[in-house]
């Protein structure tokens, strides 16, 4: 009856750049599946899985708040996640999400 | 300001010859049938000057201002200077060490403990003398930022208080501004405040927590990244310039030159919100930026530090 | 023969810190955190030389021949040698005329009239004076191809018979060819003859007809697409010589400059029926190229023309 | 009757590039639908299809025999045509064909 009212898995290709990689070691491309919930998985959602299960150390240079610091843009699909509903948007299945640290060298 | 270039002389025709066969910079509208040879035809009218080259000249009456001569300034200037800018403005208060030499080409090893805006200002003569080309061996700030870009299209990389300052002052003067950065075997691209893209505070309002940003002391660079950022930066310049218009408006380029991979990602437009270019701005002159940013202008003092 | 360099003198590892700094050159496998500021300790360890440098040390033991020092062969050199390239040999028959300076930005105006060979020599040395430069002021031949690539790792662009002839003599020596090739607002790039991909007649079995064929005296280019080019052959010749690899192996890179658009596309793998580097190779010794193409191998005659 | 025998139309993306498409009045991309027949477009039929409604004039710096002329490179959905069978490729619905001249500039 539970799992009902579960939403399915939910597999998302994650990506960090820019110098975001660094903070997952130098991994750029992670393939992840999100466990049933129930209610959808947001973008919000999502920071709180990473910081978890994936960042290990040193959260203040990935997240701030309940959204990601300063000079890291979040892009959904290949879009800028403030065309998308930002922090509220609602993962699909196969979603791209990237995560990409402003560069400043020159 | 510039004086404006009646039309192109000989010795321009002869130089640019190569682009002023392109419809774009030249001989607009005859881009028939160059596969076939005939467009030796091309060339010739290019040569009689029969026609009006307006690209070339949208180019001679163009002042472009670079905001530090490194890896991206160096090429920028160079294609810049090369393919006939009017005027460029080279801006640098630092001197050439041999440690920038892997990637700011301008400079030679005889150089070393100049400035770099006279050395880049000497490299970029040699090129190319009709060019009107002006160094600035000094650091930009709120005081002298907006008179520096009077006339000026614009074109930037640096820290990040600079990056802000360059931001407002284009906001306020109403100039694009091509930003570019390179970082280890990575680069970024964007054409802010062009045709109702964003500025750089619509997508970056807060500025990053100092300790989160690298340098290319700290992170490391392949000479070669800046150099393909740089001549990213050179080609929309002079698309805006020549009047083709960017096509990177509204646009992130990300480049990834260990897999050799390209994304252009679509950005947010100009935000209504925006404390800079927003309806109601809340910033309406030049600030302390590195009071805003809680860093430094200049990255001297971590270079010291080694 | 390059002699090999046993480790980098301080003077090199002063020069070439910034690239150090990546794993891929220098300092391997100590990535971590680079973010947080910890990375000067990278720096560190890169300046007290207690790690091998490996990648910086395989290019200080790499020999590069560029055929054709224009707008391709330019930023290529300036790159290379900025890096640290061991040897690099600069051919080119031509000399250095004012239409070539839109483009051809190792040159400078006083260097009208001279060989672009000895021009871009010169200008190498002036930016890095330990890389060992070796100028040809020839014209690529069947005769001499095969020596002057003894020891040499190849980068090449040039007219269809010269290109075969490149080809040709790579299959034959074992060297990848990282040849690109920029007109009007385009650009093409591949990496023929490494690691299983296809090599140029793999690719094009048949020469084009020569009426079919456009050089940018006829079709005109935007100096800063062969820039772009240029660069990223470098990009592709430091992968390799460093012992990264390149990532366009069995790739055609296609370049829009106006619409600053990428396209990958998957090439067909080397073909058994090759006639170059094939099973059974119908071609063994270098030919005549000019006859097998039916154009010369310079575009010097079209030029007179105009 | 006649209709169930026949293919439907197909709809195929043109591209033109390094050159070639100053033979097609400088137009890159072009959107057009071949009209259904018995058999299923081929891409040698396609070059046909090309010379006879496309393309205007000088057809030999286009074609050679019943291929396209040395020199220019065929790529079927962004994958060299040698990978796919080359003239005898099957035409599907949408299909992205790109003729490419080898530039020969520096
Ligand atoms: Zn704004
Ligand atoms: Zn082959």
């Amino acid at each position: 009856a539970c799992a009902e009212k579960m939403a399915a898995p939910v597999a998302v290709h994650l990506e960090f750049g820019g110098g975001a990689e660094l903070l997952f070691d130098g991994v750029k491309e992670h393939h992840v599946t999100l466990p049933s919930q129930p209610e959808p998985w947001d973008i919000k959602q999502l920071l709180v899985w990473i910081q978890r299960n994936l960042l290990k150390e040193r959260p203040e240079l990935f997240v701030q708040g309940d959204s990601v610091r300063p000079g890291i843009l979040v892009l959904i699909n290949d879009a800028d996640w403030e065309l998308k509903g930002e922090l509220d948007y609602q993962l699909q299945d196969q979603d791209n999400i990237v995560f990409i640290s402003t560069l400043h060298g020159g | 300001p510039l004086t404006t270039k009646p039309a192109l002389s000989n010795e321009d025709i002869k130089r640019y010859s190569r682009q002023l066969l392109l419809p774009e910079l030249g001989v607009k509208g005859t881009h028939t049938d160059r596969q076939g040879g005939s467009d030796r035809g091309g060339l010739l009218i290019a040569l009689s000057g029969s026609v009006s080259f307006a690209g070339q000249l949208n180019l001679s009456r163009t002042s472009v201002l670079i905001v530090g001569c490194g890896g991206l300034g160096c090429p920028l200037a160079q294609y810049l200077a090369a393919a006939g800018i009017g005027r460029l403005g080279l801006l640098d208060y630092d001197e050439v060490e041999l440690s920038n030499l892997h990637r700011q080409v301008l400079h030679g090893e005889e150089n070393q403990g100049q400035a770099k805006a006279l050395s880049a200002a000497r490299a970029v003569k040699r090129l190319n003398s009709t060019v009107e080309c002006i160094p600035y061996h000094l650091q930009l700030s709120p005081e002298n930022a907006l008179q520096l870009i009077q006339h000026m299209c614009w074109s930037s990389p640096d820290n990040v208080p600079t990056r802000y300052l360059v931001n407002d002052a284009c906001v306020l003067s109403g100039k694009p501004l091509v930003s570019a950065s390179a970082l280890r075997m990575e680069g970024q691209l964007t054409v802010y405040n062009y045709c109702g893209s964003p500025c750089y505070r619509c997508l970056y309002p807060v500025p990053p927590p100092p300790e989160t940003v690298t340098n290319c002391s700290d992170g490391g660079v392949l000479g070669v990244v800046p150099g393909i950022m740089g001549c990213f930066q050179a080609l929309e310049v002079l698309k805006i310039a020549s009047g083709q218009g960017s096509s990177c408006g509204q646009q992130l380029l990300m480049f990834d030159a260990q897999g050799f991979r390209f994304r252009s990602i679509r950005l947010r437009p100009k935000q209504v919100d925006c404390a800079m270019c927003g309806e109601s701005p809340r910033v309406t002159q030049l600030i302390d930026y590195e009071a805003f940013c809680g860093s430094a202008a200049t990255d001297k003092c971590r270079k010291l530090n080694l």
